[in-house]
């Protein structure tokens, strides 16, 4: 039994199936715990009020929504190099998450924003990279859909990915450089004044939720797209009968 | 404890709109999304289930 | 090696030269988008010169998409495209030398055609100088980055509209420098910063991006 | 097949999620013919594709000169010549441009009187100087007959080299491929027409599972 054995679409078949109870149940209790800090813990922000509490959801999410593109860039990688099916199963099955996260980031940051400097939409640079963000996740996930043939989707998807993996600083440098140029001095989300320790933990904590929250739906998504690309096995298809 | 009372809470200072907003959003989106995936499951599950039976049913006929 | 590349380009550039109304396209295509600007937001001088550089640079890149559906695909339809691939040099060489001919047929009538069009938008000849050189060094990141999406949108149903949806974001650094130099000479802070951030962009793309499409066209052919 | 220039090894052919074939191996050496059989939708052009390399496979490995084909790539491109479904034939250049472009992109130098000498010989005398897009799709196919004779390859890989040429250009055909396997080449061709080949060693391969009564 090693790291190679889980390698198998099949072995990992099942491994998924008993971690995922596990996630999910670690993503409800950490979200439940986070809510609680967020809410009943972390006190009253003197400059923000009570606004500034949308960042137990705002700042987990962005941080979500990047991670989990360098994670798929990152199997699109190994896919590539190494040909292993797995790789580009995973990466298929954390997108349609990713691109959740981008837009809960999106959107609780145009709520943020109204109170704070009072207009729904500023092209700060990171929402504006946030944006463009979607914009790749929307272009893989249509890059997939278009493809029939599941080899050279996965291949032209990891491709994609990893071009976009390289671009996406270069584009987040870019619409900082030209956000200070047009507004003088940038609006800095993060320069709360005091950021207290408890808000640190809150976020961590709505942080590692929204990471076992995305382990388990991506270990379901994986489940289908293994089942769907391996029916004509015979294990898949002993676990069809017996399910 | 932050809250004098439950409406308190609701009211968040005025910025409930916006707090509320934002959690109701997320909270919206992840249901849908487990929603949609328990869906798809079983949809995938029955199609190829399906499948398999014609398929077998198929080998039984050209016997 | 650079005998292959020079194949490559004067294929292209003969083909090209066979079917003047398809690159003509692309180039009406710039000219109208660029004066719809004006009728959509009126004719005043200042208002116009301000979003000039933008405008013209958002069009340029639209154009490029236009005519970057068919890089690979008229090879595609008739077969050559996979003895160009099968032939014994690296499918690199073919796809840097397919996007320099693309440059060549379609950015470069760009710069001849952008400073009419700067004269339109009430720009200044210093604004227009620095327009010109920030589309010589902006436009081969649109033919390079371009590559790579029709390479993966190769055959597709919709690969057109796809492409469009793939390769703008990838844009959009090229598109703030771009803008963003003459901006700068415009408000008097200087183009230099802006068009060296842009070269700089254009020599990563050249070195990235040929790989990239090439490993999508394998890819595409399989 | 201690000689085989070309091999073939526990090769495996997927397309979509249906596999063709599998465990496939045969060798391939100087002077013999492989003619691939088997009804449509078995995996023939799937099986030419892999040969030259634009596809992968889903198992096992083509060879060429015992390394696989992954690894000596663009070496073995220069001795390979594929002939697919499509002619690979730019319509807005004339046969002798068309020919000019081929030889650049494999590197050769052009030789005029060569060229026109091959089309000739192909019947297309007379439209030597008319864009291809006039041609018909006959003429088209023996421009790109053309080309593949002037690729001096030793490893033809021919997809139906037969379809949409009339019987003067099939008898042509049959002595262009003699010729070559008497010089020491190699063909891998598929066909659902019959060949009159006689004194060349043919190998047959049936490509899937469904026999087909044989064709020559």
């Amino acid at each position: 039994m090693n790291l190679y054995t889980y390698a198998s679409p099949a072995n990992f078949y099942v491994l998924a199936g008993k971690l995922i109870p596990w996630f999910s149940w670690g993503a409800g209790l950490l979200a439940v715990w986070g809510l609680y800090i967020s809410f009943f813990l972390a006190p009253t922000d003197f400059q923000q009020s009570e606004a500034y509490r949308i960042i137990f959801i705002h700042v987990p999410a962005a941080w979500m929504s990047m991670f989990i593109y360098l994670v798929m860039a990152f199997w699109g990688a190994i896919g590539l190099a190494f040909n292993t099916r797995l790789s580009f199963m995973m990466a298929r099955a954390l997108a349609p998450t990713g691109a959740l996260f981008t837009f809960i980031a999106l959107w609780t940051g145009a709520l943020w924003g109204k109170p704070m400097w009072g207009a729904w939409w500023v092209w700060d640079a990171r929402l504006t990279s946030e944006l463009i963000l979607l914009f790749l996740y929307v272009g893989i996930i249509a890059l997939w859909a278009a493809i029939d043939d599941v080899r050279r989707g996965d291949r032209a998807g990891s491709l994609l990915t990893l071009i976009g993996a390289i671009n996406v600083p270069i584009i987040y440098f870019s619409v900082k450089w030209w956000n200070t140029l047009h507004q003088g001095s940038s609006i800095n989300l993060m320069k709360a004044p005091s950021m207290a320790a408890i808000m640190l933990q809150g976020m961590l904590v709505m942080a590692i939720a929204a990471w076992f929250y995305t382990i388990a739906v991506a270990l379901v998504r994986v489940r289908r797209i293994i089942l769907e690309r391996e029916r004509q096995t015979d294990w898949a298809k002993a676990i069809l009968e017996n399910e | 404890m932050e809250w004098a009372s439950w409406s308190d809470f609701w009211h968040m200072a005025g910025y409930g709109l916006y707090v509320w907003g934002s959690f109701g959003v997320t909270a919206a989106g992840v249901l849908i999304e487990v929603i949609l995936l328990k869906r798809a499951g079983a949809d995938t599950r029955r199609r190829l289930k399906r499948m398999q039976q014609w398929a077998t049913s198929l080998e039984g006929e050209g016997q | 090696m650079h005998r292959f590349l020079l194949a490559v380009l004067r294929r292209d550039l003969t083909l090209a030269a066979r079917r003047r109304g398809d690159w003509l396209i692309a180039q009406f295509f710039f000219v109208m988008v660029a004066s719809l600007f004006p009728l959509g937001v009126g004719p005043e001088p200042e208002m116009l010169a301000r979003i000039g550089p933008g405008v013209l640079w958002v069009a340029a890149t639209l154009a490029s998409l236009l005519s970057l559906t068919r890089l690979f695909a008229d090879d595609h339809h008739d077969g050559s495209l996979e003895h160009m691939v099968l032939s014994p040099e690296p499918t690199v060489l073919l796809v840097l030398g397919k996007s320099i001919a693309h440059w060549l047929i379609y950015g470069v009538p760009l710069l001849l055609i952008a400073p009419v069009l700067g004269i339109q938008f009430h720009l200044s000849w210093e604004a227009i100088m620095v327009l010109e050189l920030s589309l010589l060094l902006g436009t081969p990141i649109l033919s390079l980055l371009g590559s790579v999406g029709a390479a993966l949108t190769l055959g597709l149903r919709g690969g057109g509209v796809l492409l469009t949806l793939l390769i703008l974001p990838l844009y959009i650094p090229a598109l703030i420098f771009g803008a963003g130099a003459v901006d700068g000479v415009m408000a008097g802070t200087g183009a230099e910063a802006h068009l060296s951030l842009l070269g700089a962009f254009m020599v990563l793309s050249l070195m990235i991006a040929p790989w990239i499409a090439a490993a999508a066209l394998r890819v595409s052919l399989e | 097949m201690p000689d085989a220039l070309l091999s073939v090894h526990d090769l495996a052919c997927a397309r979509g999620e249906r596999l063709l074939f599998k465990g496939m191996n045969f060798g391939l050496g100087k002077g013999e013919l492989l003619l691939v059989q088997g009804g449509n939708g078995q995996g023939k052009t799937s099986l030419l594709r892999l040969l030259t390399g634009l596809a992968r496979p889903e198992e096992g490995e083509v060879r060429w000169r015992g390394e696989s084909i992954r690894r000596v790539g663009e070496a073995y491109h220069g001795e390979m010549c594929y002939l697919g479904h499509a002619n690979g034939v730019k319509d807005d250049l004339n046969p002798v441009e068309n020919l000019r472009f081929a030889d650049g992109m494999h590197g050769r130098a052009f030789d005029q009187t060569r060229a026109v000498a091959t089309l000739e010989r192909l019947g297309l005398s007379r439209c030597l100087d008319l864009p291809c897009r006039v041609l018909s799709f006959g003429q088209r196919r023996r421009v790109a007959l053309a080309a593949l004779l002037l690729a001096g390859a030793t490893l033809w890989i021919l997809d139906e080299p037969l379809t949409g040429l009339d019987v003067h250009a099939v008898v042509l055909m049959e002595g262009l491929i003699r010729n070559h396997l008497t010089a020491g080449g190699m063909v891998v061709a598929t066909t659902h027409q019959a060949l009159n080949l006689d004194g060349v060693a043919v190998q047959r391969l049936l490509v899937g599972n469904v026999a087909i009564p044989a064709l020559m």
